[in-house]
């Protein structure tokens, strides 16, 4: 390592200050005009683009959530009818599962990770780039497919022979297969991204036992992605091949199964829950160790709860299947598994009322949506040991119970979390303070009518009522729970409503926050709010967990050139300084990349002619993307 | 970027949105006029069958269920009945050709259905007809059945829905 | 400003290969997501196996053993130009890495070739049976890596000889090199499946 | 060889015995029945009527069936100078499964839809028309033939040819003059039902069948008044005793086929009045027991789980009174049957000398892959061996008579069950097989071919299919779709056989001078040895043969054969409706294995008349 670590005094360095901080606005400097827009890569910008993408699919969801409830409020409803009745479903599930779940808390990631490690901006800010494109392309897919009355409509897992050739007629379920490849898409590529900016991109000293549990959690997650992303688009890949080239792979009578689609998509499922809950995990993280002003309790179990979290997440996709018939050893393993899951988040959980205890509590929203966090997630967690043994799952398999449930641990166990982190990060968002007492408002409200909506539905579940049914006879009783249902759907959108007006006020009106205004632990809180595009004027090295309680501002890098969009490479384990690397700068590639994909992956579903395009496309971008342009770095000495 | 992307995907999905629209259970609007078996003018009310892939599909579905997949095979191969996935008609193959071959039967063995199939089920039953020699669009075709038979013919007859010439009778 | 503790990093190299480079990580990572692709549609293969009771259900020909060997061939000779521009490149010496490089390409290129021998040599269509499609999905995947690799290579044939070359595509090189151990690597466990069932049976 | 004293002949079986011992191609060692069988070994067999004329006045040539002739001009020796001496276009492009008629100088022929019927005059040179009669059957009856609109040939007694018509008419007419002398409507086009069966005429009494087990139809076989056209009587094959004739001299072997009313009571309520059991196979006549033997084909629906039971009377064999119909015995080859065996194919009588005394038997090639030997006595199964691949039984019970079926194979609604085999047509179909009495040996022509099936709610209409299967056929063991093949019935041995490409779907003949005639589907006309099965002479003809060749003495004293060609039928109507290659499931199911019959055939139908020069 030709690197020194020295203690020196230094002589009046302000105008060099300024003079840095104008030559490294230069050469970060954002693209400018309508046609920068889509040059962009900075991964602020970029992040930013894809949390309010996020929350724009949220609240479209929401809708069709409630649009589902007013359709179900009383019996012998008809003002939506079956078919529509279907695709809202379908469109609610598949949104809330592919385009915002997993998407907002990747965009969390991208925009929190490379400043919690003292980045300037990730490893690969072009593929960034790319995945939000890509990203946003499927989503409007969709929801084009939806308002054209093609939407799909066979259920956000579209399990075969449903889904299938045969009993899915038209290019609903394709526009859903692909829909599905082009978030997996995006959410792999993301998730590369993370982990190359997590392993090589921190900050020298922060060796990978002193990272923050947020980005600990991220990296924890997108590893999952890696491997959990494939199977899914393997099975979209294979569901598409069998509808539109007639393949077998699911079709039974000439060899294929249909439960192969169902091991394949709960091999991602499964895991799923955790790439959405493990962030949720690592923001809650954050927010206790803010506002318990003290040192995590049990660093090294929480750590390993997520990792054990990881790999016992693979485990346990079958609890999704118990109603097939699989053999009794199979159910055994699978109900042990997933009753063992509770012990790495009951690991978490202590360790939380641990910190909660001995810490001085600041009673600020975000920790009220901590609280609101623990209460759903134990009912949820509850409930999910109750289906986790077979024979209740084969009672309550395909009700309204499992919706209750899975509710609960979506919403109780990652949407709360991430409302308390856009509580807890907004200021380093937007430069704003967000109002407290609308804030707290917002809070009772979402926590009432979630409860309001969400409880009744396991008492149905447990009489009897069936998911995915558009309507039901007043004879049946469930009339008046599903009415109260509804009244708390439109309770849980009063408090969104309510955190959405104190975002707006804020934005126009907010208090001014400075750069930490929580006084936390972590780097980010270190920089403006929001951000330079550079970041960090001098790169941060860190000496401990919670560098800002230990003095951060004692220790800089210096030598990296201002004129050069420079990041600083460290070693993977001790994050020793490595080597400095040159990132491209912006580019219209990435736009164009997406949209060649979008081409190829929506020509697909009406022509095969869309292989040889996008091998013609992908090539033209693969070539237009990697093209080395001036100005050129240090040549190879033996040039032609 | 999301308003040209937008506009191209409303382009590209706007042409599917038809072809989709799903009636479970309805009468045809048609159905009194067919119902004497006259051919249908072209135009828009035949589109409301032949290029909709919901249709389509519940024609392949009763294809089985009124045995037509008994003499003319699941496949469209043909068996006691002449094949209907090789683009050769003998009675015309113009949708409502098929249509009246279905309705009153024909000489050498074909039932009159007429009687037995209500006339929007008729119609299904001619656009997945159709369908199996690849006079639809790809995008209404339906796809492989779960079964062991196979879906699409290897061969893309016609794109177009002319009025197919009847062959000259066989000896 | 008071006292600071600072951290040079002035005289850092701007490259550096293996898994000090994060291009290395990228390409690594990218090749778990294809690995675990090929790993699960593998697993697709033996689940179907196992509910078979004739498999393979149209076994594959003569001729496909010849083709499937001849692939392999060539691919496992591409290894060692591959072997010796990763040695040039770490020496930096670009008259060889040119020379493996075409070679390479060249082999890359005749294994497209063979492929496509290969596809004409299956006695069925992927919509034959079950059989069919999962032996068509690995090969057409494998086939799917195979050509990203040629792309590759054909653009770094070009690079070198159009130039500028810079020292950090050394690296990329390097890269380049290690991405296509995987397409030979991710090839042999197809391979095995698909013709040594039919080799074995 | 030729017909010589009774020792020569003993000494004849005993050496084909130890030829099969050693010299076997493909022993059925793999078809073992697990319980014991009767094996007359030592015997001696002899057709059960039928004495040397020149003739071929019936399409079997004889009452018991054997298509064997005496006539033995034509040897080994000469067959390879075989020569068309006439031939004739029927100018009708579909499958020609029938036999010619040769009654004194005159050959009569039936065609296929539209069923006409030429007489020929042999005294004439090259075949001279002597008259035509048209029958003008109604053209929807060929939408509900199953398959293809064949006719198995006429019926001569009295100055009479009698035929059945596609739309299900049985006609008389003047022999000498082709005049129409009655007219008979049997059955109803519009339930399904037609006639492709060759009558057989029995004191007076013209024995026919309907077809249509793949429609719903009910079987039945029904005698009519040789002079006036009047039905006589009639026996069905599903239904209460009344209408099956069963009274009480029905005395079956076995306890399962005892009890009132079994057509009835075993199938679900009312399934027997669309239950199948049609009747179009060959029926065989024994003057001394003075019984009729008859099969009755599959029940319906073919989806099995349809119509839950034994589904008696279908499946199985009918022995009875020529005089009134009644039944004496019944067996059931295949209760409740699953793939559509079904028990139609022909039965060939022959009396043995065995240690124990004389015995009357029965021979009978089954579509389920076993080989009878019966008492046609009283029904009871001597032997039950595989002559071909066999998976979906195991043997034969010989204490109850039951077919053993394997469970695995049974075939579901929704569910696909893999190498069911023999297929649907059976390891033999329609195609009769011939027997020598001289070499002592079956010769076989038959199948090997497998399926894949699938069942699915099959919706009864009248007049349209009620099947409710999905099938694909494929190619049995070695991948040959057919195989000739010469048995020991004594010895329950294969003796010898030969790998067919293609189904051999042509009926046998063979000679006083040990010549086997067969063709094959691509329009080979083949003779063979019949001791060794070498090939002796073939002849390509201009479209595939599925008819049944004959022989027969001229008015110029010399031996003539006789075949039709004209590919179709089931496995063969490929070609002539040009069925789609692509839909493995056309034809139900025959035309995925026979894909490349449109290219090794064409369509025609063509009567060859061969003879030495």
């Amino acid at each position: 390592m030709t690197s020194t670590v020295a203690t020196e005094s230094t002589p009046d360095s302000r105008s060099e200050d300024a003079r840095l901080e104008r030559e490294l606005t230069d050469t970060w400097r954002l693209c400018r005009g309508f046609a920068g827009w889509f040059c962009e890569t900075n991964h602020t910008v970029i992040a930013r683009r894809m949390l309010v993408t996020a929350f724009v699919f949220f609240a479209l969801g929401g809708v069709e959530a409630l649009l589902m409830r007013l359709e179900l409020a009383r019996p012998d409803n008809h003002f939506i009818g079956p078919d529509r009745y279907d695709q809202l479903f379908t469109v609610h599930g598949s949104t809330m599962m592919f385009l915002f779940a997993v998407p907002v808390m990747q965009a969390m990631g991208i925009y929190l990770v490379p400043l919690m490690v003292g980045a300037r901006t990730v490893a690969f800010p072009r593929l960034n780039a790319y995945a939000y494109y890509t990203y946003l392309i499927g989503g409007v897919f969709l929801y084009v497919s939806l308002f054209t009355d093609t939407g799909p409509d066979t259920g956000w897992f579209s399990y075969v022979p449903l889904s299938g050739p045969q009993f899915s007629p038209g290019k609903r379920v394709d526009v859903w297969s692909q829909v599905v490849t082009f978030t997996e898409l995006s959410a792999l590529s993301t998730a590369a991204n993370l982990i190359v900016t997590t392993l090589k991109l921190r900050a020298p000293g922060m060796a990978l036992n002193r990272m923050p549990l947020f980005v600990w959690a991220e990296l924890v997650t997108s590893f999952m992605v890696i491997f959990a992303m494939p199977a899914v688009m393997l099975a979209t890949m294979c569901l598409a091949l069998d509808r539109l080239v007639g393949t077998h792979f699911f079709n039974s009578a000439v060899g294929g199964d249909p439960l192969l689609w169902q091991h394949l998509f709960w091999f991602f499922g499964h895991p799923e829950v955790y790439i959405i809950f493990l962030p949720a995990l690592g923001m809650v993280s954050s927010i206790v160790v803010t506002f318990s002003r003290r040192p995590v309790v049990g660093y090294l179990p929480m750590v390993l709860s997520l990792v054990a979290t990881a790999f016992l997440g693979f485990g346990l996709w079958v609890h999704h299947m118990f109603a097939t018939g699989l053999a009794e050893l199979g159910q055994g393993f699978f109900t042990a598994a997933s009753i063992m899951i509770a012990i790495p988040s009951g690991v978490q959980i202590f360790c939380w009322i641990a910190t909660l205890w001995s810490g001085r509590l600041v009673l600020a929203t975000p920790l009220w949506f901590v609280f609101g966090f623990v209460a759903i997630f134990v009912v949820g967690g509850l409930s999910g040991v109750m289906v986790a043994s077979v024979p209740i799952d084969l009672q309550v398999h395909d009700t309204f119970f499992v919706v209750a449930h899975l509710h609960y641990v979506l919403i109780g166990g990652a949407v709360f979390p991430l409302l308390g982190g856009i509580h807890y990060w907004f200021p380093k968002l937007t430069g704003r303070m967000l109002d407290e007492r609308l804030g707290k408002a917002g809070f009772v409200l979402t926590f009432t009518g979630f409860n309001l909506t969400f409880f009744p539905m396991h008492l149905l579940g447990l009489h009897g009522m069936p998911r995915r049914i558009y309507t039901y006879r007043a004879a049946t009783g469930f009339g008046p729970l599903n009415l109260l249902a509804t009244v708390g759907a439109f309770v849980l959108l009063a408090g969104l409503l309510v955190v959405l007006t104190n975002v707006v006020r804020a934005l126009l009106s907010g208090r001014d926050a400075g750069p930490d205004p929580w006084q936390s632990d972590t780097l980010e809180w270190s920089v403006a709010s929001p951000p330079a595009p550079y970041v960090y004027e001098h790169l941060p090295c860190v000496a401990g967990r919670y560098p800002l309680w230990e003095g951060i501002r004692d220790c800089v890098v210096e030598g990296m050139d201002p004129r050069q969009r420079q990041v600083l490479v460290t070693a993977a384990l001790d994050a020793a300084p490595d080597h400095v690397y040159v990132l491209p700068g912006p580019s219209i590639w990435p736009l164009l990349s997406a949209v060649a994909t979008g081409v190829t992956f929506i020509t697909m579903i009406f022509t095969p002619w869309a292989v040889p395009l996008g091998l013609a496309l992908g090539t033209v971008c693969l070539v237009g993307w990697f093209w080395p342009r001036p100005p050129h770095e240090p040549l190879l000495a033996e040039q032609p | 970027m999301r308003a040209p992307s937008l506009l191209l995907l409303a382009l590209l999905s706007a042409a599917g949105c038809r072809r989709e629209r799903r009636s479970f259970s309805e009468p045809s609007p048609l159905q009194a006029r067919v119902e004497r078996a006259e051919p249908l003018p072209s135009g828009e009310p035949l589109s409301h069958f032949l290029d909709n892939a919901w249709a389509v599909s519940e024609g392949a579905r009763l294809f089985g269920w009124y045995n037509c997949a008994g003499c003319h095979s699941l496949g469209g191969g043909g068996g006691m009945g002449p094949p209907l996935r090789d683009g050769a008609w003998r009675y015309g193959g113009a949708p409502a050709d098929v249509h009246r071959s279905i309705v009153e039967g024909r000489p050498n063995g074909m039932p009159a259905f007429g009687p037995r199939i209500p006339d929007y089920q008729t119609w299904q039953l001619v656009a997945y007809v159709l369908s199996l020699s690849g006079r639809l669009r790809l995008d209404v075709e339906p796809g492989r059945p779960e079964a062991i038979a196979i879906g699409k013919p290897p061969v893309m007859v016609s794109k177009k829905l002319p009025s197919a010439e009847p062959l000259p009778e066989a000896p | 400003m008071s006292e600071r503790r600072r951290v040079t990093v002035r005289e850092l190299p701007s490259y550096a290969f293996g898994p000090r480079d994060p291009m290395w990580w990228g390409v690594a990572l990218l090749m778990c997501i294809e690995g675990t692709t090929i790993a699960l549609l593998l697993l697709m293969y033996f689940y179907t196996r196992q509910r078979v009771d004739v498999w393979p259900t149209t076994a594959p020909a003569r001729d496909s053993l010849y083709a499937g060997a001849a692939t392999t061939a060539v691919l496992l000779a591409s290894i060692v130009p591959t072997h010796l521009m990763n040695g040039a490149a770490y020496r930096g010496d670009l008259a060889r890495i040119r020379r493996f490089m075409v070679l390479m390409t060249a082999l890359s290129l005749a294994a497209l070739g063979t492929r496509i021998w290969e596809f004409r040599a299956l006695p069925f269509r992927w919509d034959t049976d079950a059989y069919g499609s999962v032996v068509w999905g690995l090969l057409t995947l494998q086939t799917t890596h195979l050509g990203l690799g040629v792309i590759e290579n054909l653009m770094f044939v070009v690079l070198l000889y159009r130039g500028p070359v810079e020292k950090k595509h050394l690296v990329d090189v390097e890269v380049n090199g290690m991405y296509w151990y995987f397409v030979v690597g991710g090839w042999l466990p197809i391979a095995a499946t698909i013709y040594g069932e039919a080799l074995f049976r | 060889m030729q017909a010589s004293s009774r020792a020569a002949e003993t000494l004849f079986i005993a050496a084909t015995l130890g030829l099969l011992v050693f010299g076997c191609h493909r022993g059925p060692a793999d078809a073992e029945p697990p319980t014991g069988r009767v094996v007359l070994i030592g015997g001696r067999l002899a057709p059960a009527s039928g004495v040397e004329d020149g003739e071929w006045r019936k399409v079997a040539k004889d009452d018991a069936n054997t298509r064997f002739s005496g006539l033995a001009t034509i040897t080994p020796g000469n067959v390879a100078t075989l020569r068309v001496a006439w031939t004739f276009k029927t100018g009708i492009a579909r499958g020609h499964e029938a036999a010619p008629l040769v009654v004194g100088s005159t050959m009569y022929v039936v065609t296929p839809f539209p069923n006409r019927v030429h007489a020929f005059d042999l005294k004439a040179p090259n075949g001279t028309p002597k008259w035509t009669y048209e029958a003008h059957p109604e053209a929807r009856a060929q939408g509900v033939a199953c398959c293809d609109v064949v006719n198995r040939g006429a019926a001569y007694d009295d100055g009479r040819v009698f035929f059945n018509t596609l739309d299900d008419h049985t006609i008389a007419l003047d022999a000498a003059t082709g005049r129409e002398l009655w007219n008979t409507k049997l059955g109803e086009v519009a339930r399904g039902e037609t006639m492709t069966m060759a009558p057989l005429v029995v004191k007076g009494r013209v024995l026919v069948g309907n077809s249509g087990g793949e429609l719903g139809v009910r079987g039945w076989l029904t005698a009519l008044d040789a002079r006036t056209g009047e039905i006589a009587w009639r026996a069905y094959s599903t239904g209460p005793d009344a209408d099956v004739l069963i009274g009480a001299a029905f005395k079956p072997y076995y306890a399962g086929d005892r009890g009132v009313d079994l057509g009835v009571h075993s199938w679900p309520p009312e399934r027997w009045k669309i239950g199948g059991g049609t009747v179009w196979g060959f029926v065989s006549y024994d003057p001394e027991l003075d019984l009729l033997y008859y099969g009755t084909a599959n029940p319906g629906p073919w989806n099995n789980e349809q119509r839950v039971g034994d589904n008696k009377w279908t499946s199985g064999i009918f022995a009875r009174r020529p005089a009134d119909g009644s039944a004496v015995w019944f067996y059931q080859w295949s209760p409740h049957d699953l793939y559509d065996y079904d028990g139609v194919n022909e039965s060939v009588l022959a009396d043995a000398d065995t240690p124990n005394g004389p015995r009357k038997l029965l021979f009978h090639a089954d579509r389920n892959g076993y080989l009878y030997v019966l008492d046609r006595a009283n029904g009871q199964v001597l032997s039950a061996t595989q002559f071909g691949h066999v998976t979906t039984s195991r043997g034969v019970d010989l204490t109850t008579g039951r077919l053993n079926y394997v469970a695995e194979k049974q075939p579901h609604v929704g569910q696909t069950v893999h190498d069911i085999c023999p297929g649907s047509p059976g390891a033999k179909d329609w195609q009769p097989m011939a027997f020598s009495p001289k070499t002592a040996l079956l010769y076989i022509p038959h199948n090997n071919l497998c399926q894949d099936e699938e069942g699915m709610q099959a919706n009864y209409i009248a007049g349209t299919p009620f099947v409710g299967e999905a099938i694909k056929m494929r190619p049995g063991p070695g991948g040959n779709r057919g195989v000739f093949s010469a048995w020991d019935p004594l010895g329950a041995r294969e003796v010898w056989h030969i790998d067919e490409d293609l189904p051999v779907w042509s009926g046998a003949l063979v000679t006083g001078s040990n010549l086997v005639f067969y063709g094959t589907m691509d329009g080979t006309f083949k003779a063979v040895d019949a001791k060794t099965g070498a090939l002796l002479w073939h002849a390509e003809l201009d479209s595939g043969v599925v008819g049944q060749p004959i022989t027969y003495r001229g008015p110029d004293g010399k031996q003539y054969v006789a075949v039709f060609s004209g590919v179709g039928g089931w496995a063969g109507a490929v070609v002539p409706a040009k069925l789609d290659v692509t839909d493995p499931t056309a034809a139900l199911g025959f035309v995925n294995a026979m894909r490349d019959l449109p290219q090794r055939t064409r369509a025609g139908g063509t009567l060859y008349v061969f003879t030495l020069p």
